[in-house]
């Protein structure tokens, strides 16, 4: 049994489905209930978050979380799905302090909000950037530009007359 | 005495931040209140390009995101596309890797060692270090033509075989880094000042360096000695004789003995290397590759199509690079461009617990610690 | 002869020319006018003496760096490089001089002067050779010492003044750095006041002329070795060398004290520095190493082979310098301070003591 | 020239082959022309802003050359191949340039080592306003040149001669250290031929 039927045996309800990322037992779980399965998880020896990754599919986000336990060597993958224009899913910073700035990250590239967060703001971007990049829709044309605002802190603009030497 | 609060930016231009980061520390005096980290001042939005290019165009900015390993990331997403594609990969071409992976290895904590020291004000020792990098380099040169971005391992295997000549050199490299460590280790080791300022510095427990992710030697300091060349052996590393380094104090000292303890054991993996190495042919041609041309020997590399479509699907690879664990997810939708190209960075990972380690301490400390976390800004900012 | 300015009038009698120039000014009852002439070419001669080292000692400093390093250092401007601080020196006059517009002007204009007239001040009592003094001031060691502890308030001002934050941390850590080590300083150089009874530096050299059973110099190393190795470690900590420059610290502080100075300012700065690793490795030369003592070689004036052996033992004090910076990190401030209250201090005052027990009970 | 400005490289003009139209000198003026002083004198202030100063000019830039000390700024990828420069293989000690300052108050080179991204950009252009005239950059690396392989993505400017004047490009990616030595020399070269007016804005 992989972790994957053991996490479905534990949290039926939680659970919708369970499959295989390449090599690596997959449970697809209902955003309601991911905080409890992530515990449930950590519980079962997962005790590192490898990497949480959002990928835009135009009609729906989905959120990766990477899973291994150290102790057994086991994977496991954990799958949300999201409501593609507002995608909200609770953080998982209460289980692992890894998870802070992998979700920030997240949020900065690709517009998935944590609820719980402490901190959820930009963290490769500067504050006020317009769009999320890693979506599908983001706009490339439109340039923007950066300049020091008070106490060395980023302000975005599209104009950027007084950085550019000549236009 | 109560005193105001002193408001520092440290960076992004400053001489040990290692590139383009930020602290915005909150001080009472020289102690170190509160210290926020400010990213992505080398954002160069990698993985988004990622989308933008085929699978093979996506591999040189791979090079670019740990600039001083470039290779294990080369390794690592080329091993993503490799399970992805379900592509078997030649024995003597995993060889290869795994011999170019450990010498950058070596030349990673050179690096890594060389700053930290150079941080702590004795520039000697990168002086030193980079003398022997650079005849590293020159092996690298040798084998692919580039010093740094090195483009080198592909899908199906690697771009060209050993050079003529490359054992004899690698070979001579070897015995001379075993003279350079032990210099090192007594410029560094035994120095009355330099355990001063690192032992007790920037201590992570165990528990703590788990639950905040992180990875590599920056872990293995803290007495978890796990290593995913043992754990998950990917390549030839269940074939091979060496031991995962650990040290148990968790702190600044134990994690740059890591280091020095992880070159010597590349130093051994290398060897059994080279005297295991099997001769064959180092590309693949199965499935997405084409047999060779007639009248080129076997060895020689062969063509392997530019442009290829990997079945739908997605997959996540890691690797224990220089750094840390080094992940790649894909998706791939079936097209010849990935969907999303997710990279999992050491570094940045690893910074994590940064800010928590150094609190209380003052900003001799914070440098210490921060130069024994070894990171690169290209792999944290991407 | 005693110092340089009777030197001076002893080559012109020499000469034959001295009683012609005293003729010339006598008549009119102007003698303090050849006075004050002599004493001028005597403090020309110092400038340019401190100049031209400070920029060998800078050539040097690249080139000890270098070697250790296994590099070659400068080498393209003139031959080995020694045109280097030259040129050096040459482009930061050509530098434009930025005053930053939040700084206290007057004050940021004013620092770099004082520290590099302090670092001049000391030669001043410093013996380079046999009567080679500008002045043999009774208080000779007394007044280096108060001269150098003068540095640290041009640093604070210059912090101050750059309105940084930055140059101001570097200023706090350079002044309690100075305020720490003084006192060990002074403390392990009265040993040898103790042996000497006078603070005349022309008196300590004296001291240590000759030699026991015709081998070992009479140096004050040889009884005082405590304290001459609380003197060098103070010492070092003085100049603000590796590992204890916490003033300029580069990897924390970007530049230190002087982070915004820039053209002449700064080379103001990188004089005084220099200037003072020099007059510092003198003192320990003269109190602890024999001075310009050595032996006399026959045919030729002890005035040149006490210079000499002084810029020899000099030299070698600095190169021990250089070489420490090159092989050791740098410390911690606060472990700095903690050596010197805790360890530096008490072995001084226990230094002393026994000394002066010694010295009571005729031992020694 | 517009404000901020950027540098004019300085023009050089072979005083030996200007010669003025012979003709009768009648005026006090043209009889001064004759003598071709003035013809000199306009060739030299052409060349270097002030006959007066071209020799002070040599001296200085002679001492410009020699001793450029670069600020400690690496951005990316170039930026290691930068220390790669400066340790003990390549060396460029050699041209008294070891002396890194982190201070861009006390530096006269800047080397733009790397990528510049969107945000790090008005920090590049601040640290070069920190630097002392005379001061010059060199670029280095596709990155910094044209925005090279990240040329496409949202968040990279694309060459930072956008935002500074650039005096040197050394294409790469990243460049060795071999490329990185023949920028500065060819930096050097430029600096001997630079006018006491280019350098100090005087021929605006």
């Amino acid at each position: 049994m992989n972790a994957a039927e053991e996490l479905k045996k534990a949290l039926p309800d939680a659970v919708t489905k369970i499959g295989m990322q390449c090599n690596k037992p997959e449970a697809t779980v209902k955003k309601e209930d991911l905080l409890d399965a992530a515990a449930k998880a950590q519980e079962l020896g997962f005790d590192q978050l490898s990497v949480i990754t959002g990928v835009d599919y135009e009609d729906r986000v989905e959120v990766i979380y990477n899973l291994f336990s150290y102790e057994n060597k086991h994977n496991l993958v954990l799958k949300v799905i999201l409501d593609h224009d507002n995608p909200e899913v609770d953080s998982l910073t209460t289980l692992w302090k890894g998870a802070d700035w992998l979700e920030r990250e997240t949020y900065d590239l690709v517009g998935i909000k944590f609820t719980g967060h402490p901190n959820l703001t930009r963290i490769l971007l500067p504050e006020g950037w317009n769009g999320h990049p890693l979506r599908k829709d983001y706009d490339m044309e439109t340039e923007q530009f950066v300049t020091i605002g008070e106490d060395g802190d980023d302000v975005v603009s599209t104009d950027g007359s007084n950085l550019l030497r000549r236009k | 005495m109560q005193t105001d609060e002193l408001l520092i930016n440290m960076g992004p231009v400053h001489p040990s931040t290692h590139g383009v980061l930020r602290f915005k520390l909150r001080m009472d005096g020289e102690i170190i209140k509160d210290c926020q980290l400010v990213l992505g001042y080398l954002h160069r939005g990698t993985e988004k390009l990622g989308e933008m290019k085929t699978y093979q165009q996506v591999l040189p900015y791979t090079d670019r995101l740990d600039y001083i390993s470039a290779f294990p990331n080369n390794y690592c997403y080329v091993k993503a596309i490799e399970e992805l594609a379900g592509i078997e990969v030649p024995l003597r071409a995993e060889y290869i890797r795994v011999l170019v992976m450990e010498l950058n290895r070596i030349v990673n904590h050179i690096v890594s060692i060389g700053s930290l020291l150079m941080d702590l004000g004795a520039a000697t020792m990168i002086m030193w270090g980079f003398r022997e990098r650079e005849k590293a380099l020159q092996l690298f040169e040798m084998l692919c033509g580039a010093r740094m971005t090195f483009n080198y391992i592909k899908p199906g295997g690697v771009r060209e075989d050993l050079p003529e000549g490359f054992i004899p050199k690698l070979n001579e490299f070897l015995e001379e880094m075993e003279m350079r460590i032990k210099d090192y280790e007594q410029l560094i080791n035994s120095n009355e000042i330099f355990l001063m300022r690192m032992n007790g510095i920037g201590v992570i427990s165990a528990k703590d360096a788990i639950n905040h992710g992180l990875t590599g030697p920056t872990l293995r300091g803290s007495g978890v000695n796990h290593d995913l060349r043992k754990l998950e052996p990917y390549s030839i590393y269940h074939d091979l004789d060496f031991k995962a380094c650990s040290r148990p104090e968790g702190d600044s000292y134990a994690r740059y003995m890591v280091r020095i303890d992880e070159m010597w054991e590349s130093l051994h993996i290398l060897r059994q290397v080279v005297d295991t190495m099997p001769e064959a042919k180092v590309i693949s041609t199965s499935k997405y590759g084409v047999a060779p041309m007639t009248g080129v020997p076997s060895t020689v590399s062969t063509y392997f199509p530019r442009i290829f479509t990997p079945p739908a699907g997605e997959v996540y690879t890691r690797i224990e690079a220089p750094k840390g664990e080094l992940g790649f997810y894909i998706a791939s939708d079936g097209s010849t461009k990935p969907y999303r190209v997710k990279i999992r960075s050491p570094s940045f990972c690893n910074l994590t617990a940064l800010s928590g380690m150094v609190k209380g301490l003052k900003i001799p400390d914070l440098i210490a610690a921060f130069g024994t976390m070894d990171i690169v800004l290209g792999d944290v900012d991407r | 002869m005693t110092n340089a300015y009777e030197l001076i009038i002893n080559i012109l009698t020499a000469l034959g020319v001295y009683d012609m120039i005293l003729d010339m000014f006598k008549p009119s009852g102007t003698e303090f006018v050849l006075k004050l002439i002599i004493v001028v070419i005597e403090l020309a001669v110092l400038f340019a003496f401190v100049l031209v080292t400070v920029m060998f000692l800078t050539w040097m400093e690249r080139k000890v760096v270098a070697m250790v390093q296994s590099r070659y250092g400068p080498m393209v401007t003139g031959p080995r490089g020694l045109l280097q601080p030259v040129m050096d020196g040459v482009k930061l006059i050509g530098k434009e001089d930025i005053v930053p517009a939040k700084a206290d002007k007057f004050v940021f204009n004013l620092a770099p002067y004082l520290a590099f007239v302090p670092a001049l001040l000391v030669f001043i009592p410093l013996p380079f050779g046999e009567s080679l003094i500008i002045s043999d001031l009774r208080v000779g060691l007394l007044y280096i010492i108060a001269i150098s502890a003068l540095t640290p308030i041009s640093i604070l001002l210059a912090g101050w003044a750059s309105n940084n934050k930055y140059t101001l941390m570097g200023a706090m850590r350079a002044v309690a750095q100075d305020i720490s080590y003084t006192i060990p300083l002074a403390l392990a150089a009265i040993t040898v006041v103790m042996f000497t009874g006078s603070l005349s530096t022309v008196d300590i050299v004296s001291a240590q002329s000759g030699t026991w059973f015709g081998i070992i110099p009479k140096w004050f190393i040889f009884i005082q070795p405590l304290g001459f190795l609380l003197f060098l470690i103070a010492s070092i900590a003085e100049m603000g060398r590796i590992p204890f420059d916490f003033q300029e610290s580069e990897s924390e502080l970007v530049a230190g004290f002087f982070t915004e100075y820039s053209g002449m300012k700064f080379a103001m700065y990188f004089l005084a520095e220099y200037a003072h690793l020099f007059a510092v490795s003198g003192i320990l030369v003269t109190i602890f190493l024999g001075g310009w003592n050595g032996p006399v070689l026959p045919g030729i004036p002890v005035v040149i082979t006490s210079l000499v052996y002084f810029l020899l033992k000099t030299y070698a004090v600095v190169f021990f310098a250089m070489w420490l910076r090159d092989t050791v990190p740098r410390m911690r401030i606060d472990q700095l301070l903690n050596i010197g209250w805790k360890i530096m201090i008490p072995l001084a005052l226990l230094n002393l003591l026994v000394t002066g027990f010694l010295i009571t009970a005729g031992v020694i | 020239m517009e404000k901020g400005g950027f540098r004019v490289d300085s023009v050089t003009i072979d005083t030996t082959k200007i010669k003025p139209v012979r003709k009768t000198p009648e005026t006090a003026i043209e009889k001064l022309e004759d003598t071709g002083l003035i013809s000199t004198l306009l060739a030299a202030r052409e060349r270097e802003g002030s006959i007066l100063f071209s020799t002070i000019d040599q001296v200085f830039n002679w001492a410009r050359l020699s001793s450029l000390w670069p600020v400690t700024s690496g951005l990316a990828c170039c930026a290691i191949e930068m220390m790669g420069v400066a340790m003990a293989h390549h060396d460029i000690a050699r041209f008294g340039m070891e002396i890194f300052r982190a201070s861009p108050r006390q530096a006269d080179l800047m080397f733009v080592a790397g990528t510049v991204t969107k945000r790090m950009a008005p920090r590049v252009k601040q640290l070069y306003e920190m630097m002392p005239d005379p001061k010059w950059v060199i670029s280095v690396g596709s990155c910094a040149n044209t925005g090279g392989p990240y040329h496409d993505s949202y968040s990279v400017l694309k060459g930072v001669d956008n935002i500074i004047p650039v005096d040197v490009y050394i294409p790469g990616c990243p460049p060795r250290p071999e490329a990185w030595l023949y920028g500065i020399i060819q930096l050097r070269e430029k600096i001997k031929n630079e006018g006491y007016g280019a350098t100090w804005g005087l021929d605006k």
